[in-house]
């Protein structure tokens, strides 16, 4: 029978219904991207300001399952307060957790640990990185 | 019919678990279609046409005879059926040939909300191109077209009228007996989009009077890679190609050149050669298993299923009164995507999403949807299954807290 | 490289009196590259990118990771590669798209009478429509492109080069490395058709610097329906769709849509999914292979046949020059539909025609010609086969009075 | 080995060399049918002149192969004389002849019994039949 108890972790559902960090902010210090994936409809939106090297604030805002939605939250509480160095080791660490990659055990992923099983299920991989993809490319940006 | 016995066909059910519902996408291919791709690669698999030896003669027959049997199962004639890419590609043609030859500024082309993107975008590109009006027929309460309102908008600067035999959505079978001649009284030319037609039941293009039909191999128990223009031969005559190329020419010149006659005109390049050859095998397996056999069976199956899902409390049923096999849904308060991942675990196969027809997901006014769509290998052991995931994923997603 | 081992990789070699001499319009394909072929069907022949569940999604990364597989081996970006019909079809797609868009009346567009139709005729139709002028590169007295006579026609107003990496009826390779850098001088674009280069040599986009380049799948142990169009990234971004539909799109509304980014807005429908990943499996069957050995090994082959033609007396080379394994020649006093009949009787299969080049074949002051053209699989032995069945044919049309 | 001497017999060698009828005329009373077969580049023009429910005359022009000048040459010379009735059922009889049908063998196809061989060659019957095809569009339009 079905596994379905691996994907949906009480913190992604708490997440879910409860979303930290939502909603855009229009503010120049912001840097935005946005990511859809068409199979699906998920499209979420997502801002970061950085500042002296520290992520200083992230928001998000969009539409999509529980897994993409949830997963931006997690991320904005996981990553806010990082330095953008200790944010990118946990983006690649958990990247590479999602799609079964060898990863840094010892990187401390916080809440974002409860994806684990996401790994478990490759067709929903996309749902839980398309947040942390669009966290990514707004960092290039602050560049 | 035995759909059981049918299940044996494919093998893809060596996985004895396998509940594929997604056959409106794509439909599983039997054994004798990949076979007859095969004999094609593994004797015969040289080009066609342009060989004068034996084995090309072989293939150029093979490829001819596949036409003539695709002809012959819509009763088109045998120049009045192209091969394509698929039936996007089709309704492609039809678009950049006959309409941007045709439709002027001012004119009229009826769309609709149900339209798949293959049909719709061309024809909005057409509107674009030549300031021509882009018209919907408003649907019913259901999602429906009917004559009725097709004839709201049908007026005297209406050149095109691009629709659906069955939408792949919602499953309704649109009244085309109607629409056809009425369209036709005001001389506007009427391009179907069958590609969730002719899987399902027979099409007659003569007596339907449809001025282009066009269907999709992979979606009728053919492989990927093929699928079929049906045009009335006055209307291919006088077309133009859309590509150039070889085997579509006559005479060149540096200059000038002289296109062949349809088909060929429209069949530039080496054709998908094993893919139309394997399609003919794929319509003799409908055709022998028989369309009434095969609309009998999926009415069965869809009937039960939604009796069963209306007693299932939490699932929005969209289109209760379908008849075709096309069942459009959701769990309240559960995203489609989730949904499906739940599914998927009990080797449940269905599509979650729009369904390449945006419009209508945002007519129903939700993000997307749940479909499954039965075909002539689902048993009721599959609607069982199903409904039994069903049940189980309304109590999981309220247990997690959705 | 022992084609006597490779023969034994084709099942339509269990003939064992089959001498395939007509690679250059399509070639046989290997059990492996069938064998994946029949996999998608039998195991998960399902549509990719819409579904979510298992089957598609193995099917998507299958589809996506023949893609890469494809890019890497011609050293490009993954979004750089476009999945098309064929060759045809992908040259088309650049004179639709680009083409259409770029080229303006006074305009000129370089091509030659060696192109294959299907790269000259979308150029003539971009010519027509737009008032551009077709300026012809004149062929040496052997029949080639070179560098200087390409500069003769090169000017300032040449916004697009429409040229073949090799002929497919003399088999000369095109000084690209030399004429590409001076199209750019001038700003022009280069589309270059690599349907008779990639199958025997590697070609590598980056280095040749190629704006775009097209092939086909079924001249490179591949399947029919599936070819492939490289674009730079740049050139892509900027470039229309051509075809509108499913799968091409990110969103749509009533009047308005946005298509997404390259490849995916120039694949619109359903994919040819079996046959893309088939091609894949070619790929690596050529790279396991290696180019240097196929090479060498149909230049030998080559070489020995002219070698032992020319001792013929009767026979017509018309490329003995030629660098890759393409012979083209006659039978003096022979049509050759007559003669290319008796070489079948031998089991042999050639070409006679104009392969889809008249006016090479005009140029060449005949109605027709023959042409063999060796692979991987083909042997000494076939050479020798061929050889004594031209000496029998040369006999045997003289003695009935040709 | 190869049977290519049932393909050449001396009739369709001799009308090869020596074509008869062979020029088109530019005379109203005929009519004119154009056949090409873009494979191999055989290309014919086919004239015939029917009067009083008799064929008067055939003429042929074009390029092709020796099966397909060598036809028109005697397809000309077996026609012509013959009323439309019998020249339909002798073009009947060499149609079904060529592509293995049944015929009838009473009708005389005098020389153009020479083609039998035609139909052991199937990529070759074309060839055959383009003259006579077109021959056969001509007296349609005399209809
Ligand atoms: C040089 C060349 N270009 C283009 C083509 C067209 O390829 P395809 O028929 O696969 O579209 C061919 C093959 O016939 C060719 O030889
Ligand atoms: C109604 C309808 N039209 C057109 C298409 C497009 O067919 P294809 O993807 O085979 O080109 C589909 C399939 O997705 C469809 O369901």
């Amino acid at each position: 029978m079905n596994n379905m108890e691996n994907l949906y972790r009480q913190v992604i559902m708490d997440h879910y219904k409860n979303p930290r960090h939502k909603g855009l902010v229009n503010d120049e210090h912001y840097h935005t991207s946005h990511i859809k994936n068409p199979t699906c409809g998920d499209d979420i939106t997502i801002q970061s300001r950085v500042e002296d090297g520290i992520v200083k604030d992230i928001r998000h805002e969009g539409t999509g399952c529980s897994i993409c939605c949830s997963s931006a939250s997690v991320m904005s509480e996981v990553l806010v307060g990082k330095t953008v160095e200790e944010a990118e080791k946990i983006l690649e660490t958990y990247l590479n957790m999602l799609t079964n990659k060898e990863y840094d055990e010892e990187v401390e992923l916080e809440d974002a640990i409860a994806y684990q099983g996401v790994s478990k299920f490759p067709a929903r991989i996309k749902c839980a990185s398309i947040a942390w993809k669009a966290f990514e490319d707004t960092l290039k940006e602050s560049e | 019919m035995d759909a059981n016995r049918i299940k044996q066909d494919f093998q893809v059910y060596e996985d004895k678990t396998l509940c594929y519902l997604d056959s409106a996408a794509s439909s599983l291919k039997p054994d004798r279609v990949i076979n007859v791709l095969d004999e094609y690669y593994k004797k015969y698999g040289v080009n066609v046409h342009r060989g004068v030896y034996n084995l090309s003669y072989i293939a150029t027959e093979k490829y001819e005879s596949s036409r003539q049997t695709i002809a012959d199962f819509i009763n088109a004639d045998f120049d009045e059926v192209i091969f394509t890419r698929g039936a996007s590609n089709a309704l492609n043609v039809v678009a950049l040939s006959y309409g941007m030859a045709h439709v002027n500024e001012g004119d009229e082309i009826i769309v609709n909300e149900l339209e798949h993107h293959s049909q719709l975008l061309p024809w909005q590109q057409v509107a674009k191109a030549k300031k021509a009006k882009l018209v919907y027929i408003p649907l019913t309460i259901e999602g429906r077209i009917t004559t009725e309102n097709f004839q709201k908008v049908l007026t005297n600067k209406t050149k095109v009228v691009a629709i659906n035999h069955t939408s792949n959505v919602m499953g309704y079978i649109t009244p085309l007996e109607e629409i056809i001649p009425l369209a036709h009284e005001v001389g506007a030319v009427v391009s179907v989009d069958a590609a969730q037609g002719v899987p399902h039941q027979k099409i007659d293009v003569k007596s339907l009077d449809a001025d282009f039909l066009a269907f999709s191999g992979h979606k009728m128990l053919g492989p990927t890679g093929i699928g079929v223009l049906y045009g009335k031969e006055a209307l291919l005559k006088e077309m133009s190609p859309v590509e150039y190329g070889g085997d579509m020419i006559d005479s060149v010149e540096k200059y000038e050149s002289v296109a062949k006659d349809a088909p060929y005109k429209f069949e530039t390049g080496t054709p998908p050669i094993g893919e139309a050859i394997a399609l003919g095998e794929a319509v003799r397996y409908i055709e022998e298993l028989g369309y009434e056999n095969i609309r009998e069976h999926e009415q069965a199956l869809k009937e039960y299923t939604i009796k069963e899902m209306q007693k299932i409390e939490g699932v929005t049923i969209y289109n209760p009164t379908v008849e075709t096999g096309i069942i459009a849904f959701n769990i309240d308060g559960v995203h489609p995507h989730d949904a499906v991942t739940y599914f998927d675990g009990d080797n449940i196969c269905m599509r979650a999403g729009h369904h390449c027809a945006q419009l209508v997901t945002r007519w129903l006014n939700v993000v997307a949807t749940l479909r499954i769509s039965y075909y002539v290998y689902n048993t009721f052991e599959d609607a069982d299954q199903f409904l039994t995931s069903l049940k189980g994923a309304v109590a999981f997603f309220k247990s997690v807290g959705f």
